[in-house]
């Protein structure tokens, strides 16, 4: 299983903040993840769109190219703007 | 010998800069310095009035990439000592948002390890803005000035 | 319409810097940012003990000094606010010297004109500090890295 | 008349923090006056050998090269230390 959050203008637009789901086979990257979760359907199509897509492994930001395995947490957000 | 301390928060409550700076500096009296920097929310963003606003961020997370960002400015200047509250939920125009204080024996270094650490964190630690605008609401778009003035500190220090 | 407002004081008596930071800032909601410096006395210089300290001044010429150094800062920076306090008189190791306070609608601003205020100050406005040391008493030499640090605003904008 | 003003170390060694005087015959800038005062003997010798000697006319720091008049005020001072 792996955790995938989602934040900000992301998390409403594909409707949630959490999930919870087995890493289907051949996934293996956080890009990889994305592509699976854009292939479900229209409420997933923001990651698509999204202008500037970020994500975050374990809580460290990183390039869309890392790999990821079970028992990962893996948040997909816009550019930050706090500060 | 004075060693580097530094703290991080995450919280709705407000905080009081005076204190904060009492605080860091109380221990010894090595610090000649203190340079700080206070964020406030504005009254207009891009010229549409602003009524308020809601921070959202992401729990623990936060909190790991502001200590990554002070442990940052730790290891490049000559630092006493670094304290970072960053408010989250409902706030006014007005309203403080962000504090960083950071303590050093001499100015240079404060100044830029404050600003760093502000840089950094508007590019690199998770939070987000949307704000109840004239013209409805909306979540903040992020500023190609933020990402140059981080760009600016890569060159600067390679990290 | 927001305009540039500042002042500058020359005193005995102690500050309190979020007080200082919200009478810049309580008229408008325009400042995103609140850049400060506070200059505190240390315990020792150059490795020997501090007991304490007393700063001479040039009565009328600091506080002339200290506005025509702010007025340059609005000159060259987008400010809303400035705010400076200059101690003078009998100071103990750990007591606050000075305070700049710089509010902006963004934060590069309030950083680069609060450190120009301090470098600035620090080479240009008629302050003298003597010092009781574990070796006696003695006048503060002048440092090269001040003039150093006032030479970079030179080269950058031209002052 | 002008008065002149002496800070710091600089009051300590002169012995005299403000004086007032008539400004000699064919003095017109501060370096004039400078050496006028140092001509008058050993207490004002250290106007002579302080380093980075600094002045000031009517409370504006200037080089030593500025010219003065009747009814200014001349101050001397070593390179200042506040902040």
């Amino acid at each position: 299983m792996v955790t995938v959050l989602f934040f900000a203008g992301l998390r409403e637009a594909v409707g949630t903040g959490i999930e919870e789901l087995a890493l289907p086979a051949g996934v293996d990257t956080v890009a990889g993840l994305r592509d699976h979760l854009i292939a479900r359907g229209e409420q997933w199509q923001a990651l698509a769109t999204a202008k500037n897509l970020r994500a975050a492994v374990n809580q460290d930001m990183v390039p869309l190219t890392t790999a990821i395995k079970d028992g990962d947490e893996v948040a997909f957000f816009p550019p930050v703007t706090g500060g | 010998m004075s060693t580097f301390k530094y703290s991080v928060a995450v919280q709705a409550a407000d905080f009081d800069l005076s204190a904060e700076v009492r605080a860091l500096t109380a221990a010894d009296h090595a610090a000649g310095a203190v340079a700080s920097f206070v964020g406030l929310v504005r009254d207009n963003n891009d010229g549409t009035g602003v009524a308020d606003m809601t921070l959202e961020h992401y729990p623990g997370m936060t909190e790991k990439a502001l200590e990554e960002i002070v442990l940052k400015a730790g290891e490049r200047w000559e630092l006493l000592g670094v304290r970072v509250i960053h408010r989250i939920g409902h706030l006014m125009p007005g309203d403080q948002i962000v504090l960083v204080v950071v303590s050093s024996p001499h100015r240079g270094n404060a100044f830029s390890a404050c600003e760093f650490i502000m840089d950094y964190l508007k590019t690199q630690a998770p939070f987000w803005k949307k704000e109840t605008t004239d013209v409805g609401s909306r979540w903040v778009d992020a500023r190609v000035s933020d990402d140059d003035a981080m760009a600016k500190w890569r060159d600067q220090i390679g990290l």
